[in-house]
């Protein structure tokens, strides 16, 4: 697996996703979608006293939507709404190019997307679950 | 039948002596263009560019010239009877839905059906769906089988005695095989159904005949056969042209006007409001010349050897599936397929990495993805100017990707 | 204001290297092209070219910013306030048609108004009239003095509660004059009706800002202002964009189709089906390039000061009508005129003769030339790469007309 | 008068044309117009026992147009429609510079509009009047 095209985390995350199943009794669902690549995601969240307790996702997606979503959940579950907002907004600035080293630790293995920056056209797969979450935080869907 | 083979080598087209290392395998979305097109549109640039139809000075009638010697050209290229059967537009999806809007708009009534094949591109199928709503008309679907095939048996039984209209592709762009046109068109007329061809994947690669065809309308676009991008093609009968009313309105398109109305200009120029598009007239003039020196032969000799050295590599690399037919002939350079357990995005970005460029996604037919019961796909799609190390650097490609997305074999 | 001069130059534009004794006079029916835009494009087709917006490899990705780079371009050249507003089309006359058919059949009703000037060109004229009729509304006609002024007077009498559609361009093809559209569009909105400007004899000569216009629609061909044949643009407010249906259906402007219906891409793309021509874009790009680099400063004062030239010596001829105001600045490069017992189609062949090109005809404005009492008229009409010798070139000849006609004097 | 651009002949039947004027009376008369430049004519015959006793032309044209009218009435006045026809054909391939010199001679005067074949714009002008007296001449408008 050493020449592995994303990364080994990436092709991880992909591949064996940890937050990858349903979850029927979620506090909050939200879908999200990419109509041009066709990608659309399912994400849930338990939220129990301002804190995320619990996450996952569902649909389908490319290597870098899938393995976005995992990375994203493994980052905020635990935290609380308003950290899993702060993490967006860096992970945002990161797929923009406009990040510190500092900055890019706090994200975590998300820093593993950092590439994306220069993919011009794979910007939308990688944002596509964090937008999804800050919808669902704002009061989107369900 | 001439035949040039230099004609077919890379090194006339600008963009591989820039881009040395790249494998071109997208030319069912646009094609690259020969340094003779480009240099044709620029010589019409320096020494004709005026406003031609109504100039009468010099250089206007050098620019009028210009511009009906290429329809005339494309008149030829087709075998239409007549020049005022050639309307050029901007690309396929606008003489598409030049039909959809005036044939279709005073022609189909509430309680008609219109036929469109489950393969169709998106520009061949949504100016139908549009016209149908309108009109309160039924769409109904010609189905294929999963080798993309369409029999003559199953278009029998979908024809009605109320299917006013067929529309379907000489070529599908995912499946890339050929279509039984003439056949369909004959029992279309038996049935007093107006059949529409969209051509944008045949025209390029086959020879076709609109008077052996016996088609209605024909639709296609200069930038997927080596002209710029910007012109479009469509061919109509005469005598259902002379009875359509214009589409789009405007200068040129005119013989009198008055504050209470209009008659409109004599064919082809009724469908042709305002300035022309002579550059890209001349341009695709000049691809059609170029199309016409290496012949046919040539080209359909070389991108079905390609296609099969393709086809035969990508049939012996696990997990790889290829839609459509089970056999090199019948796919035309265009090679559609899925890869077990990779997304089209992932595989599609790994081919860049190598620079190979070919397409991921739903190649604007995504009612065919749902009738295959698939999201998306990968298609490769080649060219005459393509050559047998494109086809290896693509296949060499296409064996490493599995394990570079992180699966064991 | 940035400001080169040496832009002024024909030395800048091929074609009088090739045709060193031509003098080109028609620059309102088309421009000729500078080098620097024509390169532009051989450069998009050599290094960029591929299908753009839904490509994953390096070139279409390149292909994608070109074209998005030309609107965001052709944004700012306009003061619009936003990309989405700015749509891509074949030329001016397109603009318009979609105009009317998108959002006219989505909102005229039986008994509602439209409102055209009578001086409006063609392509500003017959898409009301026909959507008119299809919808059982009135078309009235803003009408103009004998020098071609329509005054706020007038206007506001024109106007009526039910007017609701206003559609003017901001200078005549005939007159030259520049019409007050910032005072029509603020009492069209006031009265609740859409003001559609043609901007087809505007953009390409003076400063236009959108936004303090505050029009609703816009319209201009980028051939008529330096750049290839084949694109123009429509600017309409995000607003009214965003409601109205898509006129053209077909790829690239969708999100999901299904076999019964569709959901369209966001704005721009909604409108722009099919293939794009990045080319054509690239081509308006440089074009608005060169212009910004001359400066409007530049290319007015040269303008005016060429018209005032051309104006002062036909004013001194007998027997020649200038059409439209009686001094020069209201002209803006085009002077149309009649001379007593000659045909224009005479005129033109004499100056053809002596290789001066302009134009004769009714210039696709036969209602105008009703409205005057005229047949058709000749139209000399200048751009900024012209000269005083063109100018001298051009008073010779019309100072012979008559007599080469067999006149006395 | 010299320099006459098209040739002094042209020149004298369009600034005083021989045949411009009303016939209220005659026995046949027909339009004909060129869209294009808006030209248009209106032919009068008169036809008495198979000859072409008297024509005239109204309306308004190009200095080709109207002197080819003037010329083309001169021609054929005094003879049989089957003569005019003959010089309608001959006409038509001088147009289109197929002519031998012997039937140029056979055109007398209307061979000064030999010129037009060079002028692929001016040719409708030339041949709305010998279009129109042929569609007169095979029955059309009254
Ligand atoms: C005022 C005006 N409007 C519209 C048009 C139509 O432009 P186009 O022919 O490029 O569509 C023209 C030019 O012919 C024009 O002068
Ligand atoms: C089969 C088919 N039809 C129609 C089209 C539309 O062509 P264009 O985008 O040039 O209008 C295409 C290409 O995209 C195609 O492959």
């Amino acid at each position: 697996m050493t020449d592995s095209f994303y990364g080994e985390v990436l092709a991880d995350h992909n591949l064996h996703p940890l937050h990858r199943h349903d979850m029927p009794c979620a506090t909050h669902v939200c879908k999200g979608l990419n109509p041009t690549c066709g990608d659309d995601i399912e994400l849930h969240l338990d939220i129990h006293d301002g804190i995320i307790t619990d996450g996952s996702f569902t649909g389908i997606g490319c290597a870098i939507s899938q393995a976005s979503a995992d990375i994203m959940l493994e980052l905020i579950i635990g935290k609380t709404p308003e950290q899993a907002k702060y993490y967006t907004a860096l992970f945002r600035r990161m797929i923009s190019g406009e990040i510190t080293e500092d900055e890019l630790e706090e994200l975590e293995e998300a820093g593993a997307l950092q590439n994306v920056s220069k993919m011009p056209a794979r910007v939308k797969c990688a944002l596509l679950s964090w937008n999804t979450m800050e919808k669902l935080l704002d009061g989107g869907d369900s | 039948m001439m035949m040039n083979k230099a004609l077919l080598s890379k090194s006339n087209f600008p963009v591989f002596d820039v881009y040395k290392d790249l494998v071109y395998l997208d030319n069912s979305a646009t094609q690259q263009k020969p340094k003779s097109v480009v240099d044709a549109v620029n010589t019409y640039y320096y020494e004709q560019n005026a406003n031609p139809l109504r100039g009468l000075y010099d250089l206007s009638v050098k620019a009028t010239d210009a511009y009906e010697d290429s329809r005339e050209k494309v008149r030829g290229f087709i075998g239409a009877k007549s020049v005022k059967e050639i309307i050029f537009t901007r690309n396929a999806s606008e003489s598409l839905n030049l039909v959809a809007y005036s044939w279709g708009r005073a022609n189909i009534i509430t309680g008609d059906e219109i036929l469109v094949a489950v393969s169709e591109h998106h520009s061949d199928l949504l100016p139908w769906q549009l016209l149908a709503k309108e009109k309160g008309a039924k769409l109904n679907y010609l189905e294929c089988d999963e080798f993309g095939e369409y029999t003559i048996d199953a278009f029998r039984a979908a024809l009605t005695p109320k299917t006013k209209l067929f529309a379907i592709a000489q070529i599908s762009n995912v499946f890339g095989r050929v279509n039984p046109i003439k056949e369909f068109a004959q029992i279309c007329h038996e049935n007093g159904t107006i059949i529409v061809c969209d051509g944008a994947q045949s025209v390029p690669h086959i020879p076709v005949d609109v008077q052996s065809l016996d088609v209605d309308f024909l639709a296609f676009s200069g930038h997927k056969m080596l002209a710029p991008m910007g012109i479009g093609v469509l061919y109509g009968r005469k005598e259902l042209l002379e009875k359509m009313p214009p589409f789009l309105s405007g200068g040129e398109m005119i013989e009198y006007v008055t504050r209470e109305g209009a008659t409109y200009a004599e064919l082809p120029h009724k469908f042709e409001a305002g300035t022309v598009n002579v550059g890209g007239a001349v341009g695709l003039a000049a691809a059609i010349d170029y199309i016409n020196e290496l012949g046919f032969d040539a080209i359909e000799q070389r991108e079905n050897e390609l296609t099969e050295l393709a086809f035969n590599e990508m049939k012996k690399i696990p997990h790889i599936h290829i839609i459509g037919a089970d056999n090199a002939a019948d796919h035309h350079g265009i090679l559609t397929f899925t890869i077990d357990g990779v997304h089209p995005h992932d595989i599609a970005a790994i081919f860049d990495a190598d620079n190979v460029a070919i397409r991921a996604g739903h190649h604007c037919a995504q009612p065919l993805h749902q009738h295959l019961g698939v999201q998306s796909t990968t298609r490769m799609s080649l060219a005459f100017y393509n050559d047998e190390q494109d086809i290896e650097r693509f296949i060499a490609t296409l064996k490493t990707i599995r394990r570079r997305m992180g699966y064991d074999g």
